[in-house]
């Protein structure tokens, strides 16, 4: 694992959050907001466990941290998706914009 | 005796208290108290006169107010100015009230009137003897309310109530101008008691311009109550008032008690010897600016009103010149009886005849032979016809102007005398002689009660003899070792010939039938008529000056209403403004608020590391 | 070493009856589940009187996830009396609307757990956990109406703006990790320390924002605060009361968690931040509420106007600050679930939540509509209410700490805010009732009673005797580092 | 014993609360009750009260111990005169109520709440517990001019409302930067005092904290920036709130500078000396000349209202012995003329149905001895002497004159404007022709008069004895003399 | 040829060319795949990063768990319009907020605020030894340190399990 030096990684991580912001705030479709932020979710691990990897101190709170992002994403996920099907079912539309009784 | 002076005005003071609880109830009989209250009243300050005269003099004062290291006490002094004073007020007072019985009989508001005179009369005489200038101003300024309750006591005709508010605002400006005078003196003197006032002025040693100036305040307040020039419009339109007001307090006392404060207040003009001059020339214009107008008038109580305002001129004029208040309080207490006895036989006839036009009397004198010649004696002594007493108190300012160093004053007193002569002539023919000009007057006059003539032969006798017998007691009894300066013997020449003069050409005018010859001298005098007439367009100034304080008003309510409500709105409508630009923000979709929500996160990441820790 | 839980008795207990009702309303019919509900109650009170008994004990517990100091006994007191008067004040409503009573109790319950832990936390994974615990159950419960479609369209939203929110501040924890290789707040203080005065400054910086960014949405802070609005109208009243008192209040506390303690070497940078931020948040809310005619709409908008005068107690870094906002925490609880119980029990006897249905009720219902004045009167801050109390330790704490324009900035909002309170206060007294109005009270349940009644002791003796209350804040108002 | 004067109506209020509806007549018997109680307390304090000690009936218990913040009530001369002027208003105000038929008990409730924030102000001697009673009044004299109100109640009300929040939080700001920047640990005003006396603040800062404490008495007192919603609420308001609202609220303001902002900040007093007076002025000659062009009675009342507290103002800002007594003395003359104004509008309202002065006339006959009184009235509104208003108006301005000389020449305008107004109304109303529609009026009656005559006695009593009043004030007078450094 | 760097680079560019696609795919279900696609290259980041519990975790929690729920979730909302609206004329696009500009400018600003600080700051280049059993070590963290947050987790997804089931169970009203 010579080669590969810690920024890489946190460059990675950062230009997947920013794609996954982007997906989010683009998207008009409940669903997919709901797939950008899991991406963002993806980039949050990523940093933690490279951080573990590279950086001096306890490796193994990172991980446990990425572990608990994990479980706490599909939970959120879940509900999610249970509001946004309520939405259809109701309203007939993904579209978010659609949804504005409330406003003002 | 001299102790008691506090009940003189404690006596009517009553009356009034019973006239308000009582009156009602009481109809006229309740006048009868008040009258013999007056009665009591006179006779004790006839008393208290006559041992002031043998030299005994009181003073009595309580503590009253205590602000700080400030005392204010209240008392009364009895020296010779007040006591003569008030012997006038309480007699001619006593008079006026008797007389009032028969005039005012089976009026609506009989008791109303009553209690308004008592009032009056009480403030008259405890501003005559208070011994500070606190009294003395509410004494003054209850004066003026009764003058105003009584102005408008016929309330129902609206005219009488403007000219009611009108004499009050008129003489407020005189007043607050004394108001002013008061405080400057009390800032200085940090007292009000009238004695210790001029010594504390002298030792401040002020610049003399100060001097004049706080003594021609304090005279602002008598050139709004003794109707001097400017303040003069009031006293006129003051004679919607029942007959019998105009001459208590539109001749005989409250208009002088004016002249009184000069007096009581003199050292203080002494002090400050320009204003004395001032006081001079505006008494002279006054006196010569009345007389002329009165000479147009064709209202009996119109003319009598502008000699009232005349003759105050000629006090003034001699409080001005004369170095002593004494010839002017001696043309005071004269004025006050013949001035009374004239406004009373006017009332006579105006009770007997219904009407105040002197063109439709004429030829009264048959029909009212008391009125008639005690109108006559009080004319003659007014005109300064020898051996009445308007001649001896008239006399002594005349001389006194000569003497001084302003010949325009003499002048001005000496043609005064000369009109003053001819306008009573044309009022005595006019009303009295000649043929009756409304035959339904004529038939209609007749003699009044013994109740209203009486009070007119009480104050005739004064008004003939006084002069006489008491000019030159009062003189030395006032102000002992005083030399009244005289202006030779050509001033007292004139002041002899031109009354007399002018008695003349009035006869020759107004006497006999030469009708002709009356119309040709008024169609020559024509343009000086119209601006007599118009009483020197000075009423117009007034309105003027009132129209503008209401206009200002209106610009006031109207800036107070629109712009500065409208700022505090405009302020409410702006916080309204913002919120409905924050409300449009939220429009409802989840992802404009998702995308606020991010951007606002960048925003603060590069605020942050722009500006960082 | 064996685990001791015992230090975090109170949410064990509280978690417990959650999931015993879980259980619970599975066997019993939904029209007869109200029991169930004094069940929650019960729970609440349990755990209440467990916080007050250990309130003395000082200490990290749990392998230092958990610590117990003055300010966590605090805001278990204040999460755990908020979510008792929701309890008490929404029993009618929720049954009145058809839901189980037992599952919404349930997850009101967790998610009050949900909240006191993260005011426990003492590591960022603890407080993450806690964080996502109280809101998923939030976008649970902001939606549980699921035939109102406002309630769906609230459920939504919330959870959308929710999840974003969370992954930035995942992001940011994930750097403070990165920098300072613990996930312990102690330890990120002393990491942080070192840090700054290093190279890795920017970072830091970073997280910060990230961090600063999340938590302002927890509280709604503008311009954060979009969501908040339409989640309240949407949401079930009795939640909306929630959202306001105790998820707010946990925004808070994850703020004095991790920017006062962990971050607290950035201390001179976020100062000036949360100052702007205050009084952007005063403004905006009090300014925008001005045009609402939706009474519960109105009240997100004074909750968010509410949040930026208790962000001026936190602009301030001192102890008077922290003790200040702690103050106006609990005294703000009772105000805002006051008026959200009234609302409650009104639209439970078929009143609209528009202002205008408010019109005349000082004559039809002259006890609710006198209750509905004493908080608002609370809420603008007229004296004998504990909102005049609570604003001024705010002001003195501003004037004291130098921020005087933010005092000034106060003032003026306040008077602003007189505009739309009173509004409602005018409406229900100076009006005529319409015509359709509901007829006088049908009298509301004894729970109902009983909350309004807690919420109202609350105001007047805060209001009157806030003497012992202030002594209670500035004693929990210890902070490590200040 | 000031306790129980200061919160018998508010435990009236409580009783109210449990008495029904419908009986409208108990519910005023309890009210009055309560009031001629709390008077009848007042009474007993004047009469336990020995006028050259300070402070007297002393009750200090801590009330926040943990803000330093006591529960102080103390009774000086000042705080003694106002009391009773309260109470006397107080009580004549819950007569003359008769006019409120519909929600009489919530009326009164209010209005018992008022009356104690108003008794328990003028004897607070702790800051914190003056603002708190500062602000409590503010409730019930809104819902009040709300509810019972007429014309633009509502709109009146808010500005009200509004207007007086704002000042009392900025003054709250005041007092509380004055807390800090003393570093005493107290808000007692003795305490502060003893302060100042010894050594003064940095002036910086007293300028500041001056202006923010003297804006919200500003405001109170309705010196005219920021006067707009003075004429909106005491028009709008019904009659017995107009009679509190300009015969005691208006003097909070006034009390409240003589207490707080001249007592404790001496040097910005007299900093800020010029600019009172002048504002005094401008207040005299703007409130009577808007007065003068008003057409509706109460608004004239309103603004002459105005224009008598300019001369409050200028009284406390020239702070000499002489002028702060006048202006104290022109507080409790102005609180018993401007409630028979306010009284007699509503004599006249109740009779004619309208307030449009060019629609009275020749009233005087019909109204009975009504006439008479308003005569009375009008004449004492202008100061005639030998009534209170005289003696207020003549000292305020003697004591100016040595320290601000133009400004009372500016003011004598005033006076002869304020005289123009009261004889264009007495004439407007009384005077003229008698109008057809106005014949038969019932002339005043027995209720109208009980409330009445004692202002008139009052007024008379005072005019002709002024030192009954004053020789309490002689000692808080002088210590504030003594502060602000004049003579 | 340093293997590592080459696997490195080749998961980097695919992860990023997933994201990419699922940002702009027009059919949900193709974002859903790609969606799966990257999670499952994350996996492999955190294998090559020696975290291999947590890779093997993704896989199945992630990839596995949420796809198929995502996946259901697209089904069961039973979507009659699968394609993406088809989009307005290219104004309209720039204007609007949501599909236009902002979107893409906000995800822009926030990654280069991320690399200015980041790529400012020297991270270490080579990484820590390697600890020799990740399982143990994350078990002992799970079940000592982290115990409490293990607790709750498992509340949270109790709750979630029952809040997605009050949701969406059907009931007598729905239809």
């Amino acid at each position: 694992m010579t080669g590969v030096p810690l920024v890489d990684f946190l460059v990675v991580a950062g230009l997947l959050f920013a794609i996954g912001l982007w997906t989010a705030l683009r998207r008009t479709n409940a669903i997919m907001i709901l797939m950008g932020i899991e991406l963002m979710l993806n980039a949050v691990n990523l940093n933690l466990v490279a951080f573990s990897r590279y950086m001096p101190g306890d490796a193994m709170r990172g991980m446990v941290f990425a572990l608990f992002v994990l479980t706490v994403a599909a939970a959120e996920a879940a509900v999610g998706l249970a509001i946004i099907i309520l939405v259809v079912r109701r309203r007939g539309v993904v579209d978010v914009n659609k949804v504005n009784l409330l406003r003002g | 005796m001299v102790g008691y002076a506090w009940i003189v005005p404690a006596l009517p003071l009553a009356a009034y208290i019973l006239h308000v609880f009582v009156g009602r109830r009481l109809k006229e009989r309740a006048a009868y108290f008040g009258v013999v209250a007056m009665g009591l009243a006179s006779v004790l300050g006839v008393t208290i006169l006559v041992q002031a005269a043998g030299g005994a003099s009181a003073h009595v004062s309580v503590p009253w107010l205590q602000i700080g290291r400030y005392s204010v006490p209240m008392g009364f002094t009895v020296d010779p100015l007040s006591a003569v004073t008030m012997a006038m007020v309480t007699v001619v007072s006593w008079m006026i009230e008797i007389y009032s019985l028969g005039y005012m009989h089976n009026d609506p508001d009989f008791n109303r009137f009553f209690a308004n005179v008592n009032l009056f009369v009480a403030g008259m005489l405890t501003a005559v003897i208070a011994d500070n200038f606190l009294l003395f101003f509410m004494a003054w300024e209850i004066m003026g309310l009764c003058s105003y309750l009584l102005i408008c006591h016929w309330y129902r005709d609206s005219s009488n109530a403007r000219a009611a508010t009108k004499a009050f605002l008129v003489t407020r400006i005189g007043d607050v101008g004394l108001l002013a005078g008061i405080w400057w003196i009390f800032s200085i003197t940090h007292s009000f008691q009238f004695s210790q006032l001029a010594p504390a002025l002298h030792a401040a040693a002020l610049a003399p311009a100060a001097l004049t100036a706080i003594a021609l305040l304090v005279f602002l307040g008598p050139v709004g109550k003794s109707a001097q020039i400017p303040l003069q419009i009031w006293l006129p339109d003051a004679m919607a008032g029942p007959t019998p007001i105009s001459a208590l307090i539109h001749a005989a006392t409250m208009v002088a008690v004016g002249v009184y404060l000069v007096a009581r207040t003199y050292p203080i003009f002494q002090l400050a010897p320009g204003a004395l001059v001032w006081i001079g020339y505006i008494g002279a214009i006054t006196a010569f600016m009345a007389a002329s107008i009165a000479c147009v008038q064709t209202d009996i109580k119109k003319v009598l009103a502008y000699s009232t305002i005349s003759q105050l001129g000629y006090m003034m004029l001699g409080m001005g010149v004369a170095g002593s208040m004494v010839a002017g309080m001696f043309h005071l207490i004269s004025h006050a009886f013949f001035k009374g006895l004239l406004f009373l036989a006017a009332g006579s006839i105006i009770h007997a005849v219904e009407t105040q036009e002197m063109h439709r009397m004429g030829g009264l004198f048959r029909k009212m032979k008391a009125t008639s010649i005690t109108f006559i004696i009080g004319a003659l002594a007014l005109a300064g016809i020898p051996p009445f007493s308007g001649y001896f108190s008239k006399d002594p300012i005349l001389s006194a102007a000569a003497a001084s160093p302003y010949p325009l004053m003499f002048w001005l007193g000496v043609l005064g005398a000369f009109l003053t002569a001819y306008y009573m002539t044309r009022a005595c023919l006019l009303t009295f002689f000649g043929k009756p000009r409304d035959q339904h007057v004529y038939e209609h006059a007749h003699e009044s009660p013994a109740v209203m003539t009486v009070p007119l032969w009480v104050l005739a006798v004064p008004a003939a003899l006084l002069g006489l017998f008491a000019a030159g007691a009062f003189r030395s009894f006032l102000a002992p070792g005083y030399v009244p300066p005289s202006g030779g013997p050509a001033a007292s020449a004139l002041t002899l010939a031109l009354p007399l003069l002018g008695v003349l050409v009035g006869a020759l005018i107004y006497g006999g039938g030469r009708t002709a010859f009356r119309v040709a001298a008024i169609r020559a005098l024509r343009p000086l008529y119209v601006f007599l007439k118009q009483k020197w367009y000075f009423d117009q100034l007034g309105l003027a000056l009132m129209y503008i304080a209401l206009g200002v008003a209106w610009i006031v309510a109207a800036f107070d209403r629109y712009v500065v409500d409208g700022i505090v709105n405009g302020l409410g409508a702006l916080a309204g403004l913002l919120g409905r630009a924050t409300r449009t923000l939220a429009d409802g979709s989840a992802q404009a608020y998702m995308l606020t929500l991010l951007l606002a996160v960048a925003v603060g990441l590069i605020a942050l590391q722009l500006i960082g820790g | 070493m064996p685990v001791d839980f015992g230090s975090v008795g109170p949410e064990i207990v509280l978690a417990g009856t959650g999931m015993l009702l879980i259980l619970l309303s599975a066997f019993v019919a939904k029209e007869r589940q109200r029991p169930l509900a004094y069940v929650g109650i019960l729970g609440i009170l349990v755990a209440l009187a467990l916080s007050w008994a250990d309130s003395g004990a000082t200490g990290t517990a749990l392998a230092g996830m958990v610590r117990l100091d003055p300010i966590s006994t605090f805001f278990r007191v204040t999460f755990l009396a908020a979510a008792l008067v929701v309890a008490l004040t929404g029993l009618d409503f929720v049954q009145s609307r058809g839901v189980s009573v037992g599952e919404f109790y349930a997850l009101l319950l967790l998610a009050t757990t949900g909240a006191i832990l993260m005011a426990l936390a003492w590591d960022i994974v603890m407080l993450y956990i806690g964080l996502e615990l109280l809101s998923v159950l939030s976008y649970v419960l902001a939606g549980f109406f699921r035939e109102d479609p406002k309630s769906n369209e609230a459920g939504i939203k919330y959870f959308l703006n929710g999840a974003l929110a969370s992954a930035v501040l995942l992001f940011g924890l994930s750097m403070v990790y990165g920098l300072t290789g613990t996930t312990s707040i102690p330890g990120i203080a002393a990491g942080l320390g070192r840090a700054v005065q290093g190279p890795m400054a920017p970072v830091a910086l970073l997280a910060l924002g990230f961090i600063l960014g999340a938590l302002a949405f927890k509280v709604a802070a503008v311009p954060f605060h979009l969501w908040a609005p339409d989640t309240y109208e949407g949401a079930p009243t009795p939640f909306a009361g929630f959202l306001a008192a105790v998820s707010e209040g946990a925004g808070m506390a994850a703020i004095i968690r991790i920017v006062f303690t962990g971050m607290a070497p950035l201390s001179s940078s976020f100062g000036v931040w949360i100052a702007v931020l205050a009084a952007l948040t005063m403004t905006v809310g009090n300014v925008t509420a001005l045009w609402q005619t939706n009474f519960k709409r109105l009240m997100a908008y004074s909750s968010v106007a509410q949040v930026g005068y208790i962000l001026v107690g936190l602009a301030v870094v001192t102890r008077e600050g922290i003790s200040s906002v702690l103050f106006y925490l609990f005294a703000y609880l009772f105000m805002t679930l006051g008026v959200f119980a009234v609302i409650a029990a009104l639209s439970v006897q078929g009143q609209g939540e528009d202002i205008a249905d408010y019109a005349g009720l000082g004559q039809r219902n002259p006890w609710m509509a006198g209750l509905l004045t004493l908080f608002m009167a609370s809420l603008v801050g007229i004296p004998t209410t504990a909102g005049f109390m609570a604003k001024l330790g705010l002001i003195s704490a501003s004037v004291s700490g130098g921020y005087t324009w933010l005092a000034l900035f106060l003032a003026v909002n306040s008077a602003i805010s007189v505009g739309y309170y009173w509004n409602v206060v005018r409406n229900m007294w100076l009006r005529p009732s319409p015509e359709g109005a509901v007829p006088a009270r049908r009298a509301t349940s004894a729970a109902a009673g009983l909350g309004l009644a807690v919420a109202a002791v609350g105001v007047l003796v805060i209001g009157l005797l806030p003497n012992t209350f202030y002594v209670f804040a500035h004693w929990a108002s210890f902070i490590p580092g200040h | 014993m000031l306790s129980v004067a200061v919160f018998l109506p508010l435990f009236g209020a409580l009783v109210l609360l449990f008495v029904p509806e419908a009986q409208r007549r108990a519910v005023r018997a309890i009210a009055l009750v309560f009031l001629s109680l709390s008077a009848l307390a007042v009474l007993l304090i004047a009469i336990g009260f020995h006028a050259g000690q300070g402070l007297q009936f002393v009750e200090d218990v801590p009330w926040m111990p943990a803000l330093h913040v006591n529960y102080f009530l103390a009774v000086d001369g000042l705080s003694l005169v106002m009391l009773g002027l309260t109470a006397l208003l107080g009580l004549i105000a819950a007569i003359a109520a008769h006019g409120i038929t519909e929600r009489t008990k919530l009326f009164f409730i209010l209005f018992l709440l008022l009356q104690t924030a108003l008794l328990g102000i003028f004897c607070a001697e702790d800051l914190i517990l003056f603002m708190f009673f500062f602000d409590v009044m503010l409730i019930p004299m809104y819902f009040m001019i709300g509810i019972w109100g007429s014309g633009r109640r509502e709109y009146s009300a808010v500005k009200f409302l509004i207007y007086t929040i704002i000042g009392s939080v900025v003054m709250l700001i005041g007092i509380l930067a004055l807390y800090f920047h003393t570093g005493q640990q107290t808000f007692s005003i003795p305490e502060l005092a003893r302060l100042v006396a010894s050594r003064r603040l940095p002036v910086v800062w007293e300028d500041w904290i001056f202006l923010a404490i003297v804006a919200g008495f500003l405001i109170k007192l309705g010196i005219v920036p920021l006067h707009t919603w003075l004429p909106d609420a005491y028009v709008d308001a019904p009659i017995p709130a107009s009679l509190i609202l300009a015969g005691v609220m208006s003097k909070v303001g006034a009390y409240g500078l003589l207490r707080v902002s001249q007592y404790l900040l001496p040097s910005a007093a007299q900093h800020f000396a010029a600019l009172l007076a002048v504002l005094g002025v401008i207040t005299i000659v703007y409130g009577a000349l808007a007065a003068t062009a008003q057409h509706d009675f109460k608004k004239l009342v309103a603004f002459s209202s105005v224009s008598h507290m300019g001369f409050v103002l200028l009284g406390i800002a020239a702070g000499t012995q002489l002028a702060i007594t006048g202006a104290i003395f022109e507080m409790v003359s102005h609180g018993l003329v401007v409630g028979m104004l306010f009284l007699l509008v509503g004599v006249i309202y109740e009779r004619t149905h309208t307030r449009e002065l060019s629609r009275f006339g020749g009233m005087y006959a019909s109204l009975g001895s009504g006439g008479g009184i308003l005569g009375f009235a009008a004449m004492a509104n202008l100061g005639l002497p030998a009534l209170s208003g005289f003696i207020g108006e003549f000292f305020v301005l003697a004591g100016a004159f040595t320290v601000f000389r133009t400004e009372v020449f500016w003011a004598i305008l005033g006076i002869v404007l304020i005289a123009g107004y009261n004889l264009w109304m007495l004439q407007k109303i009384l005077m003229g022709p008698e109008r057809e529609e106005w014949k038969g009026l019932p002339a005043i009656n027995g209720r109208e008069l009980v409330t009445l005559v004692p202002l008139m006695a009052l007024c008379v009593l005072l005019g002709l004895f002024p030192n009954s009043i004053i020789h309490v004030l002689h000692l808080p007078v002088q210590q504030l003399v003594a502060h602000l450094g004049g003579q | 040829m340093d293997w590592p760097l080459v696997v490195f680079v080749a998961l980097a560019v695919g992860i990023l060319f997933g994201a990419y696609r699922v940002a702009t795919a027009q059919v949900v279900t193709h974002a859903a795949l790609y969606l799966a696609f990257v999670l499952s290259l994350v996996a492999g980041m955190f294998y090559l990063l020696q975290a291999d519990f947590v890779a093997a975790v993704q896989l199945l929690v992630y990839a596995g768990g949420v796809m198929t729920v995502i996946i259901f979730a697209i089904m069961l909302s039973e979507l009659s319009e699968i394609r993406a609206q088809a989009p307005q004329n290219v104004l309209q696009r720039l204007m609007s907020p949501y599909f236009g500009i902002l979107p893409l400018l906000v995800g822009l600003l926030v990654f280069a605020v991320i690399m200015v600080a980041v790529l400012r700051v020297p991270w270490p280049v080579a990484p820590q030894a390697a600890p020799a059993d990740t399982v143990t070590l994350i078990g002992n963290g799970l079940f000592q340190t982290y115990a409490l947050p293990f607790e709750v987790a498992s509340v949270l997804l109790l709750g979630a399990m029952v809040g997605a089931i009050v949701l969406t169970r059907r009931e007598g009203s729905d239809r």
